[in-house]
């Protein structure tokens, strides 16, 4: 076995953040009163990490505007549902509109936040979530590509790497696309990455991890603006 | 004057005929037409096109229309991990399917609605769902060119109606009814109560009895799948 | 004097219906449980002439649909009036909605009839309505555009000829237009005329007057089909 | 968090400068956001693009405006039998007007409210509001091209608001004040009742919060002109 393979096989065995962990994370770059609508996948467990002193308004694209909690047992109202079909509850000040308005806010750019899951994030920002090549079945492309095109920052939550050791960040994706030039943000189990005119810049880091680690996991080039700091959960 | 309110599922969809192209409502397992669709599955009209967020769950919504092979093309966002019927026909090219992108979806029928000959989105633009279409740059943007869905009948579910087809829905069961009933030539609507004219506010109305042409109450089947 | 001005000029002095009573002949044409729109001018008159065994909707562009009687002294509420400034009523089952919605009404098919003023209608149902050419000021479009585009039956009701004696009813319009072919049928206080494909048909005509002294006032040919009934009124 | 009330109309207004494009709400004298334009007229901006369906009723709504020469250009259905101070401006030039059909002003609104890039519709071919738009035939019909209005500020009237910014309307002085509310960069909201934060019920609120970015309560001046 090369050199090179052997240390790439010992870096995948390296501990990286949980899935919690990454949504922990991503819950740390939702400002104060920021409209947000968070998709299936890591994503989804954003809402049970917000900072308790500030207020996030969560939309659905079923037409929710101020979705709390999940509900309890007992307490489930299958009218109240959140878009993957599990009852919740509202927070005072809420709201409910039709689909049409639902993806009016989506994609009229009055989502503060947008956070996606992501098999691939190009280099330019382009986003693959929807489709895998040569998955079975129909596939969906539900409100992904509405919430993408018109969020006023997109955040993407997904795993560095995938199972089997391909970059999810890439050069450009491979797998069918859902919007070009939308994600600002991706945040891994390894890494904080800023999509910036310049290119990607790496702005947080896993614990005990380098910037040239990272970047061995990464399909494309990651700049770095002076020393980069390790990831602090609160 | 022509009464709107039917006595039974059965009588007011006996209207629809085979190969009808019909929108029907609901999302996430509420606001679901389950009454309507049943009786259209025991009409057993052929040929369907449905429009739809998805493509049923297991039996429900418009799950026994798949297992029975009604419907022929299917519009859709997102079929479902659970369209287990739509997806053996799926697999075995019974039926065809046209993907949209949900909000696109919505606009789509609502320029049905009001009239409008098409429209142009960034959504879509550089992927498979712009494959055929029309792309420009506009406003500094590149978009692509989508047209109004139309449809014969929209199938929605909503919880008050008054005997003139004012229509009320509960909490996020609202969804893609009230697009619907706007869309489609002919609006067959399933309430949980009907209550007298007059008593729904008229500032509350949701979707107004314009839109509505044929309304039954039913009971039961609320969450079925 | 030639003979013929002569006789034009006892044409001009023959009764014709009063403006009245071409609303109460226009409020014949709609069906019952029909959803309606009345633009300004004599059409604004026909809620006075309902026939009593049928209902209909009455549709305002501002949000309304449902409007009943105008408002008497003292029961007047200045948030609920229609298109034109004037106080209103609502019938039982009436509804609001945004200004969006009411012209997806008359724009999108929804309306069973609208009935509007006219200053041209051509053989083709081309409708002028809304500027008099050479006229002060910046003139005014209003809701008149989409409702003309929209409606499933289209009504113009008008004087048959202007006040100088032309023709009002056109080969080709020569006001600014509002709408190309949407007229179906026009009343007027000499005629009631249908627009075909086949090309204008006179269907009634006001008691005293004669096809052949209709066409010599109309600046189109009017077909005829069989006796053409002279208008009654209820 | 950031608070949306504001205490007084002045300080409601401070943040329009001059130059901005503003729509305002209102229609047959209902709806109005009368007191929030006297603080305009207060404050003095100039140079102002205002989207409106009417452009003031003698000195009332934006009638204030036109006399004191702070409308440059404006985008409007039908200006108005009564707009005087508009029409001396109008015909001294001073002030130009792009006339829009009162549903596509709508459409147009509502474009830029859902991130549209434009539509086709057949209103208006044929007439001189076709002039200089691209023409074509879709669905066998011809139609042409209609561009969104976007605007900086929407000064609207409401009825309740809660803290949050979650609004109704009373009757039909909703007309254009929802559209407006959702097409604006920064929307400015007058409301008659300012009420506690769940006090609107959800299936209820007209304009849900965020679309409404300041709120202040004014009464008086509800009917001017």
């Amino acid at each position: 076995m090369p050199a090179e393979t052997v240390q790439e096989k010992a870096l995948l065995e390296k501990p990286r953040l949980t899935r919690e962990q990454i949504a922990q994370l991503a819950a740390l770059e939702l400002p104060d009163g920021a409209y947000v609508n968070l998709g299936w996948g890591i994503p989804n467990l954003i809402a049970n990490y917000l900072p308790k002193e500030i207020t996030v308004y969560f939309h659905s694209e079923n037409g929710i505007l101020g979705m709390g909690r999940r509900a309890r047992p007992g307490e489930e109202d299958y009218d109240l549902v959140d878009a993957m079909k599990v009852p919740v509850t509202l927070i005072p000040g809420a709201s409910f509109f039709n689909q049409a308005d639902a993806h009016l806010m989506t994609r009229g750019g009055h989502l503060d936040v947008a956070v996606l899951g992501g098999f691939q994030v190009s280099e330019k920002g382009d986003l693959a979530n929807w489709k895998i090549p040569g998955a079975k079945g129909s596939g969906g492309i539900g409100g992904a590509m509405d919430i993408s095109a018109g969020a006023k920052k997109l955040i993407v939550c997904m795993e560095h790497i995938t199972k089997d050791g391909a970059p999810k960040i890439v050069k450009n994706c491979t797998y069918p696309l859902t919007c070009l030039e939308c994600v600002n943000t991706v945040v891994t189990d390894l890494a904080v990455v800023d999509v910036t005119p310049e290119g990607l810049v790496l702005r947080e880091i896993a614990p005990g991890w380098t910037p040239d680690e990272v970047q061995r996991l990464t399909g494309a080039p990651l700049k770095t603006k002076g020393r980069v700091p390790e990831i602090h959960l609160p | 004057m022509k009464k709107k309110v039917y006595s039974s599922l059965d009588e007011a969809v006996a209207v629809v005929p085979d190969g009808a192209r019909i929108m029907f409502g609901g999302f996430g397992g509420a606001g679901f037409p389950n009454n309507l669709i049943q009786a259209l599955v025991r009409k057993g009209v052929k040929n369907i096109t449905a429009i739809s967020n998805n493509c049923g769950t297991r039996d429900g919504e418009l799950g026994l229309m798949f297992k029975n092979n009604q419907i022929k093309h299917v519009i859709a966002s997102f079929p479902g991990p659970h369209a287990n019927h739509f997806q053996e026909r799926f697999a075995a090219k019974e039926v065809t399917l046209d993907l949209v992108p949900q909000g696109i979806l919505c606009e789509r029928m609502r320029a049905a609605a009001a009239g409008l000959q098409g429209f142009y989105t960034t959504v879509g633009v550089g992927t498979e769902v712009a494959e055929g279409k029309e792309e420009r740059v506009l406003e500094g943007k590149r978009c692509i060119l989508e047209m109004p869905i139309h449809a014969d009948f929209a199938f929605i579910k909503a919880h008050k109606a008054d005997g003139l087809g004012n229509l009320t829905y509960r909490l996020a069961a609202r969804n893609f009814n009230p697009i619907m009933a706007m869309a489609a030539k002919t609006t067959i609507a399933e309430v949980e109560e009907l209550v007298p004219v007059g008593s729904i506010e008229p500032e509350q109305v949701m979707t107004p009895a314009i839109f509505v042409h044929r309304i039954v109450q039913a009971k039961g089947l609320h969450y079925a799948g």
